[in-house]
């Protein structure tokens, strides 16, 4: 039973970690209806530029918001280069575009910054502590905080002030919001740098934990399935599809493993989640729409 | 006469708002009906219900002697109902000619792999749809446009076309959504004489929604009026022109 | 709106066409066949052979498979690379386990296979669109590579979980040289090209584009709207299979559960949109951009030797983010994709017969 | 090198870029050289552990053509060719270079990628192409019978699941105190990962200790569960056959999980400074077998550091990648390539060899302890003979290491692997193998 326990924790510690790249997707799915897949790419850039700036003796905050302040940047050479030139196209169109954007992202990050792996230490000691039988690590424990209190800024800003009222304007109604004199590209740099900040947040847990490489930008694929069960257009969506995923995938390679003598978290999640699409076809929290004729 | 399509206390509502409310009558065989009504007094919702693409609350349709609480768009269709779109449904990237002949879909027998292979009864399929296409296309004079793409037709001539998709199939009920919609006079009255002529020349029953009035009694040889999903009058053009009651809901306010 | 009406010349029925186009027709087929079977195998060097024209023919053909699904019947997949995998593994079981089965019947029998699994992994199209949908057929893309991968059954228990290409022949006919696996490649495309022109002019293909642009519309009509869909599954599914046989076979000599990854779903939907959907031929541009443009961006590096303004670490990623560059410029500026460019090739042409 | 003149190179990189696709390419002139085509993956996920091993190929190389002038004379022509780690490009490179390049010939080639390799073997059969793999190759080719033109050369995983056990052996006090030791084996779910499960279900019934096989799936970058499974089983070693991310991964997680850093003994391919250092304290006391030794202390390491590193001439672009694993690798790599070249010289004169005396040289590999010496690779790399029955190599043996939270410590001295306990096994498979592919196996006497 502890085990069940301390693995359904350790599950749910990395779901949120999964949630965390996912509200990065649901971001900017809600304002630009983009399924961003560069998300992975951003998440890499951030971190590697900033263990850079750190190994170049930056302190943190100044690195955070040097960091930050790139992210804004890219997030408005995107609207400009990218979003912009396609805007009125088909989904899948702009899908597309992201793929490309990711190998342009990360391409340049690696050419200006190099390929090599670096380390990076946050300071928060990843060792875990024995709580009667559970063992569970501070990390953890602070890394879920940073989610938590993220979503809990992001909910605020969304809910209070001007700039998310009329994000959610938009995502609710792109064109009456238009109408109302919300001017789109503003909304689209301003949510695109907020998912940049978002990816950097990411980019730090996952990159303190495996190292500031490449293979951060695959943390994406880990993403989706959260996107499905949570819906692409849901915060709180995301976080519980997190929690689901991590707590789900664990669980299985754990007990359903065994019976397959192998590990099967790579596609439960997606099988989950397509089964989860069958019973509700928009995820947990999307909303959907009824056809009009 | 018999009545070819009869509803009985329709009910349907959209996230608590009831869009046709206990709606019951009846469509004879071989007449032009005539929904009018305000906007939002549920016409097209109506239309919706009648061909399945929405599902009733409660109520019965009675359509050619069965009765259904639901019906699916497909099966409405093979019982014989078409429909026209009051917003353009038509295939934007196919020709006038494809477009018609996915109206005839619902006579196909041929199975995908006869159809692929052109074998079996692909062959007859072809000839038999060419032939009420090319007929129909040829009656809504619609020849010169045949292989044009529909997308980058003007507007009346779609209309058209969306007409002939439906007729093609040699539907018992036509369901006509504000089929004159955005035309000016003269292509208003084409368009109607088009429609009397199908209702004679095929014998099809049609049940339309129009909000000119003039045109409309002039059309229908049975109107019904609706007003916030409530039925307010039905009878022939004369009866609904004197009817109190539609003369407050309705005729009195200018559309 | 011009290019909507010429977006879809393939998709016209052909007797529909007027005698002079028709010709035309005939006449690029004609010449298609000569180049295909005639020049190329008599101009193309081995290394043209193998490690390019193979390579993007193949790829081509992928992009004709996802592009009936997408572009003729308007669903989505980002597991096309899965059924590839599924069609080639059962390719190479067949062969090894049902002996004396001639290459024909292992093709046809393998993208059958493909088809099957594809018709399962399309049922959520019948409950769900657009990004839910394509999302949700990631799971094929991660199940089967773990299938492959987990049960070294399906690799004969080879050491390295790999399927080594059987001996391809036929009639007695030795395929192993570049060659005799261009002819295999070149043969079945062509048969494929044709299948699937035919599909696309069926009932089936007009209906698959009616639900493309009004499902409701085309439900309504009396469409079989759910059949249709599953039936696109299958047939693009078919097309796959029969693909990644070739791929592993023809064309890489090997395949593992790894070789149809992600990235190669990927490609292949790249190859639809940057090629331009609903056509047939614009897939083997898509193709050769996807296949030629990192070579050529390696020649190029060669050739300008740039490699003393910095390391080659720094130029490959250069060459990675230009490559990016390139797709989302192409993206932007040709709507239609390249197929866009043979469009106006035959327009031009049709002009000059005057019609 | 500077993000400024990184920056200066982007531009005049697009505008050469730019302007070379107008003009015709300056064709190398390759007569009279030995074409070495460089396969790399600069990009990509491996691009980490590329980065230092080409530097050590190409140093070596450059040493042995500018200080030493060549082999007996023959220059090395050196030629890259990105495969980004993927079979595709990795194709295309090889058809691009298996003729040679602008009259230079192609006696072998390394494909740096266990996939690639594989992917070749049918090809390189037809094409008569000898595929070398040190490190990283096929065992079942290891019978150079049935594969004449594969040279899975130094190492192969068989023999590295038994070096573990060995040491773990010697760590409990001998084999017969195996009996009852549990050694769990996390692994890469892949083909390489896979790969150890046969051999050490043999040695567990050999030796008696409790074989325990824990899958990770790719990439790995999320091992909790893994890890709590090693807890629960209470494993005493575990045996880490990671790839990439999964490694620092998995000792990070193995200190969470509160499992010691020294009883985890990774693989080669888990057994490099950037495998360690990114899971930081965690790492410290991390073992690791070794079959390239880092380090700098060595006679040809230090020629290098005088005539390549200290006068530029090097291909690294960041010196403290100088002597580590990878870098030492690749330098090991290069020197089978020369002296497999010096070998077929000896046959066939000092001339740049064809693919088929290529073939031979490799076939005829002999670097015993004296040659070993004479390059000043004592302790760097252990005596390399093959045969036409063993395109491996005689002797395997690996080291193990230990990581000390700066840099890697040799614990031990080369650990000997007793081939003859798989031997049979591996002959067999082969032979399977030629069965189902229908190759006629040569005989010793054909050579």
């Amino acid at each position: 039973m502890a085990y069940f326990l301390e693995t359904l924790i350790a599950g749910l510690f990395a779901g949120l970690m999964y949630g965390l790249v996912a509200i990065g997707f649901v971001l900017i799915y809600k304002a630009s209806g983009v399924f961003n897949f560069a998300q992975g790419a951003m998440v890499f850039l951030a971190a590697l530029v900033f263990v850079t700036l750190v190994e170049h003796g930056a302190n943190f905050w100044v690195a955070f918001a040097l960091t930050s302040g790139l992210m804004v940047l890219t997030a408005v050479a995107v609207e400009a280069l990218v979003l912009r030139p396609l805007r009125n196209r088909d989904p899948l169109t702009l899908f597309m575009a992201t793929l490309g954007l990711s190998f342009v992202i990360d391409g340049a990050a690696q050419f200006f910054l190099g390929t090599d792996v670096h380390m990076l230490d946050l300071g928060i000691d990843d060792i875990a502590e024995d709580y009667g039988g559970l063992f569970i690590s501070w990390f953890d424990i602070v890394a879920s905080l940073i989610v938590v209190a993220l979503v809990a800024v992001l909910g605020i800003v969304f809910s209070r002030t001007r700039m998310g009222v009329s994000l959610r304007a938009v995502a609710d109604d792109t064109l009456a919001a238009q109408s109302i004199g919300i001017r789109l590209p503003v909304i689209w740099r301003i949510v695109w740098s907020v998912a940049g900040v978002v990816a950097l947040v990411a980019g730090l847990l996952w990159g303190a934990r495996q190292g500031v490489q490449f293979s951060l930008s695959l943390v994406t694929l880990k993403a989706l399935p959260v996107l499905i069960i949570g819906g692409f257009s849901s915060i709180p969506g995301a976080i519980v599809g997190g929690l689901i995923v991590g707590a789900s995938e664990a669980l299985a390679d754990i007990y359903l493993g065994p019976l397959v003598d192998g590990s099967v978290s790579t596609w439960f999640a997606y099988i989950l989640a397509v089964a989860f699409l069958l019973v509700r076809p928009a995820g947990l929290f999307g909303d959907r729409d009824i056809e009009r004729v | 006469m018999a009545s070819l399509l009869e509803l009985v206390d329709v009910s349907l509502s959209f996230r608590g708002v009831k869009a046709l409310n206990a709606l019951s009558f009846a469509v004879a065989e071989g007449e032009i009906c005539a929904l009018i009504g305000p906007n939002g007094a549920g016409k097209s919702s109506l239309l919706n219900v009648i061909n399945g693409v929405y599902r009733a609350d409660s109520g019965d349709i009675v359509f050619d002697g069965s009765r259904f609480e639901a019906i699916r768009p497909g099966r409405a269709a093979r019982l014989g109902i078409g429909r026209t779109f009051q917003h353009n449904a038509l295939f934007r990237r196919l020709t006038v000619r494809e477009n018609v002949l996915a109206g005839l879909s619902r006579h196909g027998e041929a199975s995908f792999v006869e159809n692929i292979f052109r074998f079996g009864r692909d062959g007859r399929e072809r000839t038999d749809f060419a032939g009420r296409a090319d007929h129909v296309i040829a009656f809504l004079g619609l020849e010169a446009e045949r292989e044009r793409i529909v997308a980058t037709l003007p507007y009346g001539i779609q209309k058209r076309v969306d007409l002939a998709r439906a007729l093609v199939s040699e539907p018992k009920l036509l369901l006509l959504d504000e089929p004159m919609a955005g035309m000016n006079q003269d292509e208003k009255r084409d368009m109607s004489r088009i429609i009397t002529e199908v209702n004679r020349a095929f014998g099809t029953t049609i049940v339309l929604i129009e909000h000119d009035v003039g045109i409309v009694l002039g059309l229908a040889s049975h109107i019904v009026v609706l007003d916030y999903g409530r039925k307010v009058a039905d009878g022939t053009p004369e009866a609904v022109r004197n009817d109190p009651d539609v003369i407050a809901a309705y005729l009195g306010t200018v559309h | 709106m011009t290019t909507i009406q010429d977006s879809i010349p393939e998709a016209g029925p052909a007797e529909a066409l007027p005698s002079g186009a028709t010709l035309l027709q005939i006449g690029l087929v004609a010449a298609g066949l000569v180049i295909a079977f005639g020049l190329v195998p008599s101009l193309a060097s081995d290394y043209w052979l193998s490690s390019i024209i193979i390579p993007t023919v193949v790829m081509g053909l992928a992009g004709i498979s996802l592009n009936l699904l997408q572009g003729y019947a308007g669903l989505v997949s980002l597991g096309s690379a899965a059924f590839m995998a599924v069609g080639a593994f059962s390719a190479y079981n067949l062969i090894l386990r049902v002996p004396g089965l001639p290459l024909p019947a292992v093709l046809l029998l393998a993208g059958l296979i493909a088809a099957v699994v594809g018709v399962f992994f399309g049922l959520p199209a019948l409950r769900i669109k657009g990004f839910y949908l394509a999302a949700s057929t990631l799971g094929a893309q991660f199940f089967f590579p773990w299938l492959f991968t987990n049960y070294p059954w399906f690799s004969n228990n080879s050491q390295s979980l790999t399927i080594s290409a059987p001996r391809l022949e036929f009639l007695g006919y030795d395929l192993q040289s570049p060659l005799g696996r261009y002819l295999l490649v070149a043969t079945v495309t062509a048969l494929l090209i044709g299948l699937a022109f035919l599909v696309v002019r069926s009932r089936l293909g007009r209906e698959w584009m009616a639900i493309r642009d009004m499902e409701t519309a085309a439900s309504v009509l009396g469409i079989r709207v759910a059949r249709r869909k599953l039936q696109a599954y299958a047939v693009s599914s078919f097309f796959l299979g029969i693909t990644g046989v070739l791929w592993g076979f023809a064309y890489l000599g090997t395949a593992d559960a790894h070789t149809y990854n992600l990235d190669k779903s990927f490609q292949i939907l790249f190859i639809v949109l940057i090629g331009g959907t609903a056509t047939i031929f614009g897939n083997f541009l898509g193709a050769a951009f996807i296949v030629l443009t990192p070579i050529l961006l390696d020649h190029v590096v060669l050739a300008a030797n740039i490699a003393y303004l910095s390391d080659q670490g720094a130029i490959t990623n250069l060459q990675r983010v230009i490559f990016g560059a390139i797709i989302i410029f192409i993206l932007i500026k040709e709507p239609d994709g390249l197929s866009a460019w043979i469009r106006r090739g035959v327009g031009a042409l049709r002009a000059r017969l005057g019609r | 090198m500077s993000i400024l003149s990184r920056t200066i190179a982007l531009a005049a990189g697009a505008v050469i870029a730019a302007t070379s696709l107008a003009v015709p390419v300056e064709a190398q002139e390759g007569a009279g050289q030995q074409l070495y085509p460089l396969f790399t993956y600069r990009t990509g996920p491996y691009a980490p552990s590329f980065i230092p091993f080409g530097a050590g190929n190409l140093d070596y190389l450059r040493y042995v053509n500018e200080v030493e002038g060549g082999v007996n004379g023959v220059k090395i022509l050196i030629q890259e060719c990105e495969t980004a780690y993927t079979i595709e490009r990795g194709i295309e490179c090889y058809e691009r270079y298996k003729g040679g390049f602008n009259g230079a010939l192609t006696a072998a080639i390394y494909p740096h990628s266990s996939g690639l390799d594989v992917a070749l073997t049918d090809k390189a059969r037809l094409d008569r192409i000898p595929i070398v793999s040190p490190g990283g190759g096929q065992n079942i080719a290891t019978d150079g019978r049935v594969f004449p033109y594969q040279f899975p050369l130094i190492f192969d995983y068989w023999s590295e699941a038994q070096i573990i056990i060995d040491y773990i052996a010697e760590q409990v006090g001998g084999h017969d105190k195996l009996k009852g030791v549990k050694i769990a084996t996390l692994y890469h779910d892949s083909g390489y990962g896979r790969d150890t499960i046969e051999p050490l279900a043999i040695l567990s019934k050999k030796y008696g200790f409790e074989d325990i096989q824990i899958p990770v799936p790719h990439p790995g970058e999320q091992q909790q569960a893994q890890w709590q499974q090693i807890r629960r089983a209470g494993a005493d070693w575990v045996f880490l056959r990671g790839w990439g991310v999964m490694t620092p991964v998995a000792i990070k997680t193995a200190a969470r999980v509160g499992f010691p850093a020294d009883r985890i003994i990774g693989d080669i391919w888990s057994g490099s400074e950037d495998d360690a250092r990114p899971a930081g304290a965690a790492a410290k006391g991390y073992l690791a077998v070794s079959v390239f030794p880092p380090g700098t202390d060595y006679g040809i390491l230090r020629k290098l550091k005088e005539n390549i590193l200290d006068t530029g001439k090097s291909d690294l672009k960041d010196n403290s990648k100088f002597g580590t694993v990878y870098y030492n690798y690749g330098v090991i790599e290069a020197i089978t390539f020369v002296e497999a070249l010096r070998t077929g010289q000896k046959k066939f004169g000092n001339k740049p060899l064809n693919n088929e005396e290529g073939q031979w040289a490799f076939e005829n590999l002999d670097i015993d302890e004296q040659r070993i010496a004479e390059l000043g690779a004592e302790g760097l790399i252990s005596p390399l003979k093959t045969t036409i029955d063993n395109h491996k190599g005689e002797t395997i043996a690996a080291k193990i290491i230990q990581w000390n939270g700066e840099t890697w410590d040799t614990r031990t001295d080369w650990i000997k692997a007793d081939t003859s306990l798989f031997a049979d096994v591996i002959k067999a498979k082969a032979a399977a193998y030629a069965v189902e592919k229908g190759i006629e196996p040569r005989q010793a006497a054909s050579n």
